[in-house]
């Protein structure tokens, strides 16, 4: 199957939030007890069980009036800060370009929701495993949209072929910056390329996501720094002991030992 | 990769075993890849959104009698299979437990609903319209004639005791029946949300 | 006991043995936990889910020791004032520890008369209980995630990570030190019945020997 | 909708006035961002700044209940300016029609105003006649007599300036939104609740027709009036006549005056004889004869002194007419305004009957906190009802649409279709009837009522459809039914006429072909009347009959083939008469004059100069007009509860013929902020299914008051802060949302302050909360009868 892309085109997006509930539809979510957070937004973040929301944002600048909406998923990373956390290799990536957890592999330790920097997986503790979008692979490839895709009335949610989306993405911006100045694409340019890829009618912080998410330095420092250093480390203490031992052996440190302890006890015995 | 596509379906709880019936795409093939569909094996049915009056179509996948899945009808022209939140939460309707399972009834007085046949609240229900119909009669009215000003005695046949609030959350056929069976019955006291 | 010093009480050996065990036992869960090719390991403890509760309460156990032991009579002093001393290393330590390669593999030189412990085991006893705060304080953080800020979480992934494998690879020092060196395992009943022979006690720690010696007589 | 769904593509822009859109038909945004790729244009105004006013270009925050104000000032701009379309106003208006010399507007009223009765006497609205009947034409659109120069007169005194200081809205931006929407083409409006509960309702509606006239946007793709509705089957429902002044069709309900059929089609005009006896023998079936007047005496009459609107009914219950109620799904308990009254009224009842999915608010009325359920008598029967998939039939949806479903899933439980429900309650009564000679018994004993044991909708549609006595078959098309001599065929809902003809059902069609790329989808269902899916198309074409919008065809007149044809079904009076004839001109012809009304005249067409015989229907089929009870041209009113005076005419404050329900009224002294009422996109209406349904309620799981940042700092109130709402008729505590959507406005030089909030919560459900329609009132459209749930007087305080 060719790269795949969701173009999330959030100048058209209502915040009905029919994809969060056609997500759930699909992948039998159950509801979650929730109250109103700010505007009309009542889900906060990913969970076990949501796997995909809207966050609403207002902005009253100079008399005029914007409700930004954004949906938030997972945007299935080409370079998936999640993936290279997972200690257990749970996580991979499909031909497609998605990124998806093996719940037979998946330990629930929650590395992956504090790697993902939208912290997107998150760990249902009663099973521990880690859940998120799965881009409904089993839609796609079986020749369906993805759900969200598929119920969004306002056309805000395309889904094709990645470079018949981007194309696509550029046209809408184009068109856009025209009313928008600010508006920007949100997705191409990091985590070597997401993909769902936005279309935003301000910078991202206003919608509340990082501009600059990249894979944690944390992360590769941790994976590709402390764990091959601290390996050596252990190695070469592993090394040394036995070396040590060897060592002993040949000076004649445990046979001299054995001696001074027998002597010692026949010492004992003697008296 | 045979474990993690395995994994995959477990997490969709997805038997794999079913065959693809007049789906319109390859099964067998993206069997072979480990993704199979919840909806294999199920028919679809077409029906119609019951919220605004849009008339999107809902399209029902439906498995030995059973509601698996339920989405927008791609092949509607009114949505092309999109759904707003509500309609795509219908399926939560279908098996709700909160859904009354009889006919209930409340006792004057009463405090508390209990249970009743369909035979009963039916025969309940038309014995005391029957009643109410009775007592409430009124065959003839007095008015007044426009042109000639006298008083002049009217037919009337109405049933002033009976009301009717009919309904736009119903079908084409039963809300003409509720209106003919108000009118047969006497009542043009008939009116519905379409008012408010 | 004859020819032999009393060097360690009975609190303070538990508290050695408990957090002996917990470490093993957190050593090898944690590796299950942290590296796919290690998970076997996990099955030894009947699975990956029962190794992280084994890890998380062998963690819970290992820090509420500390405090429990440091808090206790005898042995709380004794284990304060080694904790406290660990960290004084003096110019007779460092004169230890620079010969410390040599005796690791056999070998022998003279250095200076050592206190109760000497400079090879205050090197020890500092990279431990750094190391561990670390790990303890990292390993709370990763365990109570969702309540901390991600960029914390993050970085005590690295540092978890980090001090246990340095802590680790001190460990097998320790390990050889106390059980397979032929020379320095004579310490080894120190952490069983608390007595050190004489003889060894003289060698390696003679500042202390000879303040034991003159408490013994006073008393 | 005079067009549907897919047509909205076609427009050019948008003004979106009374409706939230996005919000309560988010199928409409499909479309209107279809056309917004397209380079359209979208306007909205409202209250509040909505999710549809957040795709907007021009957005503008108006006063609840203002509209005709800034509407009355686009009118007034376009006749100024000269910028409506001129052929289009003289083809196909009531432009050049002379109005009687005796129709006046003055200090707020117009001619016949009967202020004892509230009601207008139509009699000066009318057209100057002539001898044969005929309205008199004037020559140009300067007579001072005309129409036009009426519209022109009525509207002078409502300048930008006037219309700023009643709603609200800058006089730049109105002028913006009225520059805008004339010049982008076809321009299409959309409205809802928003617009039509007001107790100016109607005169809004009618100012958006007499815009769209103007500008020459109706029969147009991308043109015309959208009413979007508000329930899935509630324009069904409308042509089922569900209504106390109906019969289905839109026949008019026979009042008690009209002893006989005769009678009837003298009052109403002789158009409606026919549908009339067409009805009665669906009806009555071979019962119905020439004879007995096909069994017209056997309908109940109105008695128009005793005919109680919705909201009403709970009065008449209190009072004590009605003591028995049956309730199809509706949540009255939760969606009448002032609703303390619907507790009082169906405590009187003696039987509550309620159909619904759920065991609603209205079910359970007598369980509601504060009520002493022990004093309360009502007898209440709960049927639980099958739901939508679980039936089979057809609903109509906003744009004419006739869809039919099979069944998809078993009722649940022992659930049941309303059709069965029904049906087994006529059937049980006509058994209890059994040999009853009362002449009163005789329309149950005699009545056309054979939907097999489990009622079939198929057999119902088919009543609907109708059959033809000559061929003893199913009637084959609306034409068939037109063409057909009075007392041949038979019909449920003539408009219906065709939707099954013989072997066929063609709601049920599914081709979703569109060849033309205009969204007519032809082969798709079935759209009344006559499968025509863009009404009045005969405006889209100019005098000669060809069209004047070479991309939207829709139809045109083939003079080679003597016929009108096209890409839609042509909506002509005959598709044989060309545009040339008196017939083929018309693009209005349910209209008497066959024009589209700037003015509704009170007019009856067909009417002989000669007397003709007392007992005959005249040969020439009379029609009467469709009138707006208050008043032949919009003129604005302020609300009934309203913050400030009437600026146009302060002695006359309200629309004089308001149906007033509530009994008490509160002084902005007391209340001085504006409430306004609505839906949200995830709930609906008065919530019965949607609080039960669990995502929902993830999505949207309380109630809340939105309120301006200025009001939230007066009242010391922070978003997330509970908020006590109170009007003289009650109260409510719900969540504070604070916010920019909603500004402080400058009314006429004094800062008022607008509080929004949703009505679909009530006591009951999985997600229970404080109903709104306790502050609201009960204040009705006098030709609607729909309450004033828009606008109430409200004080709010911290809670």
């Amino acid at each position: 199957m060719t790269e795949k892309m969701v173009f999330v085109d959030t100048s058209l997006c209502t915040g009905c939030r029919a994809c969060s509930v056609a997500c759930k539809a699909w992948n039998d979510l159950e509801a979650e007890k929730t109250q109103l957070i700010t505007s009309y937004q009542s889900q906060a973040a990913t969970t076990p069980h949501t796997w995909t929301y809207i966050s609403m944002h207002e902005k009253y600048e100079n008399g005029k009036m914007q409700w930004l909406m954004f949906k938030h998923q997972c945007y299935h990373c080409a370079d998936a800060a999640c993936m290279k956390a997972c200690p257990s290799k749970a996580i991979y990536k499909t031909e497609s370009g998605y990124t998806l957890i093996d719940h037979d592999k998946c330990i629930g330790c929650g590395y992956c929701t504090a790697n993902c920097p939208w912290s997107v997986p998150k760990v249902d503790e009663t099973v521990n495993k880690s859940f998120k979008c799965t881009g409904c692979i089993d839609r796609i490839e079986n020749g369906l949209k993805p759900a969200c895709v598929s119920t969004c009335q306002p056309g805000a949610l395309h889904f094709g072929d990645r470079d018949e989306m981007e194309q696509l993405a550029q046209n809408r911006l184009y068109e856009v910056k025209k009313e928008y100045p600010k508006a920007q694409l949100y997705g191409d340019a990091i985590m070597g390329g997401t993909t769902y890829l936005y279309l935003l009618l301000d910078r991202p912080e206003i919608y509340g996501v990082p501009s600059n998410a990249s894979i944690p330095l944390s992360l590769t420092l941790w994976k590709d720094l402390v764990h091959p250093l601290g390996g050596i480390a252990i190695g070469g203490a592993a090394i040394a002991v036995v070396g040590g031992v060897f060592a002993n052996f040949a000076l004649g440190n445990y046979r001299n030992r054995g001696k001074e302890v027998a002597e010692s006890q026949d010492k004992k015995g003697g008296q | 990769m045979n474990l993690t596509r395995r994994g995959f379906l477990k997490l969709s709880g997805l038997s794999i075993a079913a065959l693809a019936s007049g789906l319109g795409f390859d099964l067998e093939a993206a069997e072979a890849k480990g993704y199979a569909l919840k909806l294999s094996g199920c028919t679809k049915i077409p029906s119609i959104c019951h919220f605004c009056s849009g008339g999107c179509g809902l399209l029902l996948h439906v498995k030995d009698g059973k509601l698996v899945h339920l989405e927008g009808n791609p092949d509607n022209p009114i949505n092309e299979g999109g759904l707003c939140p509500k309609a795509a939460s219908l399926e939560q309707v279908a098996y709700s437990p909160d859904r009354p399972k009889t006919p209930l009834y409340r006792a004057p007085g009463a405090t508390e609903w209990k249970e009743l046949s369909w035979d009963e609240a039916i025969e309940r229900i038309a014995k005391k319209t029957v009643e109410i119909r009775e007592k409430t009669w009124k065959k003839t009215d007095e008015i007044t004639d426009a042109k000639t000003g006298e008083k002049k005695t009217v037919p009337a046949n109405r049933a002033e005791g009976l009301a009717m609030i009919g309904s736009a959350e119903v079908d084409n056929e039963e809300s003409y029946l509720l209106t003919k069976f108000a009118r047969l019955i006497g009542t043009p006291f008939h009116e519905h949300q379409a008012r408010i | 006991m004859k020819g032999k010093l009393f060097r360690f009480t009975a609190g303070t050996r538990i508290f050695h043995w408990i957090h002996a065990v917990c470490f093993i036992l957190l050593g090898l869960t944690g590796a299950a936990l942290v590296y796919s090719w290690l998970q076997p390991i996990a099955n030894i403890f009947g699975g990956i889910q029962i190794s992280r509760d084994i890890h998380r309460w062998a963690a819970a156990i290992f820090t509420i020791s500390i405090f429990v032991f440091f808090l206790l009579g005898a042995s709380g002093r004794e284990l304060r004032s080694w904790a406290k001393s660990s960290f004084k290393f003096t110019k007779d330590d460092f004169a230890h520890a620079k010969n410390f390669p040599i005796e690791f593999f056999g070998g022998h030189k003279p250095f200076p008369p050592q206190g109760k412990f000497n400079g090879g085991e205050k090197l020890n006893s500092m990279l431990m209980i750094t190391g561990l705060l670390c790990i303890a304080i990292s390993g709370y953080i990763m365990w109570f995630a969702s309540s901390m800020p991600q960029w914390l979480v993050q970085w005590a992934y690295v540092a978890h990570s980090g001090f246990a494998l340095l802590i680790m690879a001190v460990f097998l020092a320790h390990f050889y030190l106390g059980v397979l060196h032929p020379d320095s395992n004579q310490a080894l009943g120190g952490m069983f019945n608390g007595y050190v022979p004489e003889k060894f006690a003289y060698e390696h720690y003679e500042k202390w020997y000879n303040q034991v010696k003159v408490e013994n007589k006073n008393t | 909708m005079t067009n549907s769904w897919q047509d909205m593509m076609n427009s050019q822009c948008f003004l979106i006035a009374g409706s939230n859109c996005a919000e309560n038909h988010p199928i409409a945004m499909k479309w209107v961002n279809r056309a917004k790729a397209k380079g359209a244009r979208i306007i909205v105004v409202d209250p509040r700044f909505t999710r549809t006013a957040a795709k907007a270009d021009i957005f503008a925050q108006i006063r609840p209940g203002t509209d005709i104000a800034y509407l009355g000032a686009m009118i007034n701009y376009y006749i100024e300016q000269k910028l409506y379309d001129e052929p289009y106003v003289l083809n196909f208006t009531n432009a050049l029609l002379k109005i009687s010399k005796d129709f006046k507007f003055e200090d707020g009223l117009f001619s016949g105003f009967d202020a004892s009765k509230k009601k207008y006497d139509y009699a000066t609205w009318a057209y100057q006649l002539d001898e044969e009947k005929k309205p008199i034409k004037a020559d140009s659109l300067d007579d001072p007599d005309c129409v036009f120069q009426k519209l022109k007169a009525h509207y002078s005194r409502y300048s930008f300036e006037v219309a700023e200081k009643i709603t609200g809205i800058p006089q730049a931006k109105i002028k913006d939104i009225a520059d805008t929407f004339a010049a982008a083409k076809p321009g299409n409006i959309f409205y809802a609740l928003g617009m039509t509960q007001h107790t100016t309702g109607v005169q809004g509606i009618r100012c958006y027709a007499i815009i769209q006239l103007l500008l020459g946007n109706v029969g147009k793709a991308g043109g015309g009036i959208q009413a979007l509705r508000g329930e899935p089957n509630v324009q069904g429902s409308t042509d089922m006549a569900n209504l106390n002044a109906n019969l289905p069709g839109y026949l008019p309900y026979p009042t008690n005056a009209q002893v006989t059929l005769h009678d009837f089609a003298v009052k109403n005009g002789a158009v409606q004889y026919k549908p009339m006896v067409a009805l009665l023998k669906a009806w009555f079936g071979k019962n119905a004869t020439a004879e007995n007047d096909y069994g017209y005496g056997w309908l109940p009459k109105n008695d128009p002194n005793n005919m109680p609107v919705q909201s009403q009914f709970f009065n008449w219950m209190e009072k004590g007419q009605f003591k028995l109620l049956f309730n199809f799904g509706s949540n009255s308990t939760v969606s009448i305004p002032d609703r303390k009254m619907v507790a009082r009224g169906l405590s009187k009842l003696e039987m509550l009957v309620v159909a619904d999915i759920f065991n609603t608010e209205t079910a359970q009325f007598w369980r509601e906190e504060g009520l002493n359920t022990k004093a309360i008598q009502t007898e209440v029967i709960f049927l639980p009802a099958a739901f939508v998939y679980e039936k089979a039939g057809t609903m109509t949806n906003s744009s004419r649409l006739i869809q039919w479903k099979e069944v998809a899933l078993k009722p649940l439980n022992d659930c049941l279709p309303d059709l069965d429900i029904i049906d087994r309650i006529f059937k049980k009564m006509r058994e209890l009837y059994t040999g009853s000679t009362d002449p009163k018994d005789a329309p149950i004993l005699n009545a056309n009522w054979d939907y097999g044991h489990h009622a079939s909708p198929l057999k119902v549609l088919q009543e609907l459809n109708g059959y033809n006595d000559n061929t003893g078959q199913l009637t084959a098309s609306l034409a068939e039914y037109l063409n057909a001599p009075i007392g041949t065929v038979s019909t449920g809902c003539w408009i219906y006429a065709g939707v099954t003809p013989p072997g066929k059902n063609l709601a049920d069609r599914r081709d979703n072909a569109d060849p033309t790329g205009l969204g007519l989808n032809k082969e798709y269902a079935f759209a009344w009347p006559g499968n025509i899916r863009v009404l009045y198309n005969r405006a889209s074409c100019d005098a000669n009959g060809q069209p004047v919008d070479p991309q939207r065809k829709l139809i045109w007149w083939d003079p080679v083939a003597g016929v009108w044809t096209g890409n839609d079904g042509p909506d002509v009076v005959d598709k044989t008469k060309g545009p040339e004839t008196p017939e083929g001109k018309q693009a209005f012809r349910m209209n008497p004059e066959g024009l589209g009304r700037l003015f509704t005249a009170s007019y009856t067409s067909g009417v002989s100069a000669s007397p003709v015989p007392a007992d005959s229907i005249a040969a020439v089929p009379t029609r009467g007009a469709g009138m707006t009870v208050d008043g032949p041209m919009p003129e604005f009113y302020e609300p009934i509860e309203s913050p400030t005076a009437n600026l146009l005419h302060p002695q006359v404050q309200n629309n004089p013929c308001a149906k007033i329900v509530s009994t008490e009224f509160g002084d902005p002294k007391d209340y001085p902020y504006v409430l306004t009422t609505y839906g949200v996109c995830e709930h609906f209406c008065a919530g019965a299914i949607t609080r039960n349904i669990p995502w929902l309620n993830e999505i949207m799981p309380e109630p809340f008051a939105e309120m301006s940042k200025n009001l939230g700092d007066k009242l010391g109130i922070k978003e997330g802060d509970k908020v006590e709402i109170s009007s003289i008729r009650g109260k409510l505590t719900v969540r504070a949302l604070v916010t920019d959507r909603i500004q402080t406005l400058k009314i006429n030089g004094v800062d008022t302050e607008t509080i929004g909030m949703p009505w679909s919560w009530g006591f009951a459900s999985l997600n229970p909360g404080p109903s709104t329609n306790n502050v609201t009132m009960n204040a009705c459209d006098p030709g609607a009868g729909t309450p004033e749930y828009k606008c109430c007087l409200v004080n709010a305080r911290r809670a």
